[in-house]
């Protein structure tokens, strides 16, 4: 009965400080703090992921909702001249409408979900999955929603991180690059790069069965090619343009190829035939993972790197179309 | 198992990986996609009317498990409209985009947006259908923003969050279901719905959401400054197809999925919102002092017309009644598609000629071009709504629903709006026979007011003549998923 | 009803509105973009806190599933954003 | 006995990890500051680390969790290094 209690007040104390971080992150004026109390609270939120027995979800929010995220926010923090607006935040009569708006919304939602978690049936959709686990071709049931079951979405999530991209691209060419880092950091992105890579192919081939898969690796070599990039690498690593072309598409088009064949074969759309399920979604998986690299890697730098579009046409922002 | 349903989705999807892979050869491969896509959705609409509505369940599981796609007779019509109006716009953005770049930039972007609208329309699956609704809004924003101007930009950036803040808030809702029922399929969801607080909850969040995405009435504040200030041939996808996508979900949501929780009286909320939208939205087009923020104020006061819609069906009973009044929902969307995206593309030939779009200045553009100014014309005609346009039947099937029902309030307001839609069409086009010499270039190549005029002759003349056909292919499925409990 | 699942339950409402709120009454781009991105963490906060079972069961894979699903789009969408910032910005010095 | 152990080697940790924070908060200037940051989190890390090991046993997990401490102890004398010469840098400006 102790232990219960104490864990419940570890629950508290959890929620409490995520909200309170949650709030320092929102509140303003100073951009410089949201930012370092935002990613500060994508780690906490790592946290609660983990407490609440979602490990694979813990992994992708350290690196992708705190890391990431949170990488990019720096650099933009960058090209902030005045990061300490003291007007940023709308105050008066607004400003109390909303969060009284705001409240009343949390109201109800809250009452409302008090009551339903309390008369809902909690299996859902977790015993069909678990039942059908055997059948998946993987033994991480998140893995086997997001690979097999659910596959689908996973495409289509793919196909909005290509989109993302191209419109970054479409938007100019690269951020200045930095300068390239002194002795100690050189020395460390020597030894976190390779080490990063070796970590992303672990996960990649761990997600199988056990927590990971193609995003948290992906992420992982993502992380890489911004430390590269913090490195003063211009191109954080990255092939020549042709390449990263080939594999910005390189997940979905791992995706559409199986799921045009599984048709071909008289199956739905991605339905794995049997026994093919385990080695299909392992292909699938390495080849988003490096997809899923490029486009962060991509993201991260901001905009065309040199080289982007053919030789033979100097690489201009003029604005066609758009002459009003 | 019929994969028919797949390929409206994965043809625009697979195209755009080879308009990355190739970019010199992006408006190739984009052509021939739409055509592609045009074919499949043509063989689906066909398997449709004689077999009708199809399920493929994708991956070969069980709806619910599994993610299930749903090809019934409005989503097959819509497909159809966004096909043929999707590859009409990419014709034109051909010689739109002079320069080469921005042409490859275009084509991938582009494919992705004609597959997130093809995968929302077919979409059985709540979750799914907010990934479609990022793709959707993210592949929209940076297609409004290759217009590259401060404008542009600035309009781009308020176009993505305030649809991400909508995109959360659908998937709040999303949430509330999955706690309360266990379950996304929607068509499982159709039996299970009952009239409680939970239901209410998850549909306020929904709808939310989507009334942001379908800019209702007073959320459409960040509408008119992305579709007047985009590339003309995105304007015309954004105003004709992607804000309509979010207008289907709300079809979907309030007049099938939870009816059966809803007093019929709710959905009058979204009546005078539209009523409001129609009122506002002509006001400003008579202002507007640009012809492409004329076409974006219209669109507002247009999407306006679709939801007064609503509290008519929600109070018709099923029957032939509420068949006719549904059919009518139906054209009156597909006839602003067609017209409006044939004058925002008849506006950016004329930007383009004249350099500018003011439209006080247009004098002398009916000598220089008159196809595109015939073409102004006809789309003028279906967006006032005079006979022989489908928007003609569809108001008038308005009215006599409105008539019929004693629901007397939106009789003046579609009386208000034609009116004032007749003052801003025939005002531009005032101007446009007027004296001037409009600083137009002698136009190198007639073929590019081609897709203009054939887009503004299907809103003007074929669904008006053909809406009987399509009357007749949508009614019987104006029950939806409700008819198959 | 699990005390875990409604304390985490509320505890992503509360981010939810939070970030509703931040969004809508900050003006930098910068605010409002971490604003977004702590109102989506109060949703998937919600997703994962339906999916949790109690210590002794495994949870519901499938809002897991989709929560990885939402921060993808996520990043995406907070990359693009900043790019389009910049790009305003760099014109305004132009 | 090594459960308890464990424990109070957690605990020492934690011990350092809020001397540390305290520190960030109280000090007056960023140099010691980073002094206090770095010093109390690598060791309290590292305890923190060593702690867990005898708990769980296992040679494989110790061999992570000694790993762990390794790269944040790389990573943080980095940072702390960086952020250092930046001070330098903008004090001399």
């Amino acid at each position: 009965m102790m232990a219960v209690q104490l864990w419940q007040l570890l629950d508290l104390l959890l929620a409490g400080l995520t909200l309170g971080l949650g709030w320092a992150a929102v509140s303003g004026p100073d951009l410089r703090r949201s930012v370092v109390f935002f990613i500060a609270f994508g780690l906490l939120v790592a946290v609660v992921w983990a407490r609440l027995r979602a490990p694979d979800l813990a992994l992708a929010e350290a690196a992708i909702g705190a890391g990431l995220s949170g990488a990019l926010l720096l650099s933009a923090l960058r090209d902030e001249p005045d990061a300490e607006t003291s007007d940023d935040v709308r105050g008066g009569p607004v400003a109390a409408l909303v969060s009284l708006a705001g409240l009343a919304l949390a109201a109800a939602f809250a009452w409302v979900m008090i009551h339903t978690l309390g008369a809902a049936d909690p299996v859902r959709l977790a015993d069909q999955i678990t039942a059908q686990l055997p059948n998946s071709g993987v033994g991480n049931p998140v893995t086997a929603v997001l690979l097999n079951f659910r596959a689908y979405d996973t495409l289509l999530e793919l196909a909005v991180l290509l989109a993302a991209v191209l419109g970054i691209l479409a938007l100019g060419p690269a951020r200045t690059p930095y300068r390239a880092a002194g002795p100690l950091l050189d020395g460390l992105i020597r030894w976190l790069v390779p080490l990063l890579i070796l970590t992303a192919g672990y996960l990649l081939w761990a997600g199988a069965h056990a927590p990971g898969g193609a995003f948290q690796a992906g992420a992982m070599l993502a992380a890489a090619a911004v430390m590269l990039r913090l490195g003063g690498h211009t191109i954080a690593g990255l092939p020549r343009p042709p390449m990263q072309r080939i594999l910005l598409t390189a997940g979905i088009a791992a995706f559409v190829l199986v799921g045009v064949i599984t048709t071909g074969l008289g199956l739905a759309f991605l339905q794995y035939p049997g026994g093919w399920s385990g080695g299909l979604i392992l292909l699938i998986e390495a080849a988003a993972t490096l997809a899923i690299a490029t486009t962060l890697a991509l993201a991260y730098i901001g905009g065309r790197p040199a080289g982007w579009v053919s030789e033979g046409s100097a690489d201009t922002t003029t604005k066609i179309g758009g002459r009003d | 198992m019929n994969s028919l349903p797949v390929w409206p989705i994965m043809l625009p999807l697979g195209a755009a990986l080879l308009a990355v892979i190739w970019p010199r050869r992006s408006a190739w491969i984009g052509i021939a996609a739409g055509l592609a896509t045009l074919t499949a959705v043509g063989l689906l609409m066909a398997q449709v009317a004689s077999r009708g509505t199809l399920v493929h369940a994708l991956g070969g599981w069980e709806p619910g498990l599994g993610i299930a796609l749903r090809a019934d007779a409005l989503a097959v019509a819509l497909l159809l409209m966004s096909s043929l109006v999707a590859l009409a716009a990419g014709w034109y953005a051909t010689g739109y985009f002079r320069d080469a770049d921005r042409q490859s930039q275009f084509w991938p972007i582009w494919l992705l947006m004609l597959a997130a609208l093809h995968a929302m329309l077919l979409s059985a699956d709540l979750f799914n259908i907010y990934v479609t609704l990022e793709l959707l809004g993210l592949s929209a924003v940076a297609l409004a923003a290759l217009g590259g101007g401060r404008a542009a930009i600035e309009a781009a950036l308020r176009y993505l969050t305030v649809g991400l803040l909508g995109s959360l808030a659908f998937l709040a809702g999303v949430a509330v279901i999955y706690a309360r029922y266990g379950t996304l399929d929607m068509l499982t969801l159709a039996g299970l719905i009952e009239p409680e607080p939970a239901s209410w909850l998850a549909l306020a969040l929904m709808t939310a959401g989507l009334l942001v995405k379908s800019a209702l009435f007073p959320l459409h504040f960040w509408l008119p400054p992305a579709h007047a200030n985009a590339p003309a041939p995105v304007s015309a996808a954004l105003s004709a197809l992607v804000v309509k996508a979010a207008v289907y979900l709300m079809m979907r949501l309030w007049l099938d999925l939870f009816a059966p929780a809803l007093d019929p009286a709710s959905a009058w909320l979204l009546g005078l919102l539209g009523a409001a939208a129609v009122l506002w939205g002509s006001w400003n087009a008579l202002r507007a002092q640009r012809l492409k923020l004329l076409a974006a104020y219209s669109t507002v006061a247009q999407l306006g017309y679709l939801f007064i819609f609503f509290p008519l069906l929600a109070a018709l009973p099923a029957g032939p009644a509420r068949d006719t009044a549904f059919g009518a929902l139906v054209l009156m969307a597909l006839t602003h598609a067609f017209a409006k995206s044939a004058l925002f593309l008849a506006a950016g030939m004329i930007q383009q000629q004249a350099g500018h779009d003011r439209i006080e200045e247009l004098g002398g553009t009916a000598r220089a071009l008159p196809v595109t100014t015939f073409t102004l014309a006809l789309a003028g005609v279906a967006l006032i709504g005079l006979p022989p346009s489908g928007t003609f039947l569809a108001k008038w099937q308005l009215l006599s629903s409105a008539f019929a029902l004693g629901q007397w309030l939106w009789v003046p307001v579609v009386a208000a709006g034609s009116l004032m839609a007749a003052g801003y069409m025939f005002r531009v086009l005032g101007f446009a026979f007027g004296p001037g010499d409009g600083a137009m270039q002698k136009l190198v190549d007639g073929r590019e007011e081609l897709p203009a005029l054939l887009l503004a002759i299907v809103a003007t003349a074929v669904l008006g003549l053909g809406a009987a056909a399509l009357w007749a292919f949508v009614a019987p499925g104006a029950l939806l998923m409700g008819a198959q409990r | 009803m699990l005390f875990a699942e409604i304390t985490y339950a509320l505890t992503g409402i509360g981010l939810f509105a939070l970030g509703l709120r931040g969004a809508l009454l900050r003006r930098s781009l910068l605010g409002r973009i971490i604003a977004i991105n702590v109102c989506g963490a109060g949703v998937f906060m919600l997703f994962v806190a339906i999916a949790y079972r109690g210590p002794g069961q495994a949870p519901d894979a499938l809002p897991h599933a989709l929560v990885l699903t939402g921060i993808v789009v996520a990043v995406s969408a907070t990359a693009l954003a900043l790019a389009l910032g910049r790009r305003l910005r760099d014109s305004d010095h132009e | 006995m090594s459960d308890l152990l464990g424990i109070l080697f957690v605990l020492t940790g934690i011990a350092f990890f809020a001397a540390g924070s305290i520190g960030v908060l109280r000090l007056p200037d960023l140099h010691s500051r980073l002094h206090a940051l770095t010093k109390a989190d690598n060791l309290g890390l590292g305890l923190l680390c060593a702690g867990l090991a005898i708990i769980d046993g296992g040679a494989l997990n110790a061999v992570k969790l000694f790993l762990v401490w390794v790269l944040v102890l790389a990573a943080s004398a980095t940072a702390a290094h960086l952020i250092a010469q930046q001070a330098l840098r903008q004090a001399d400006k």
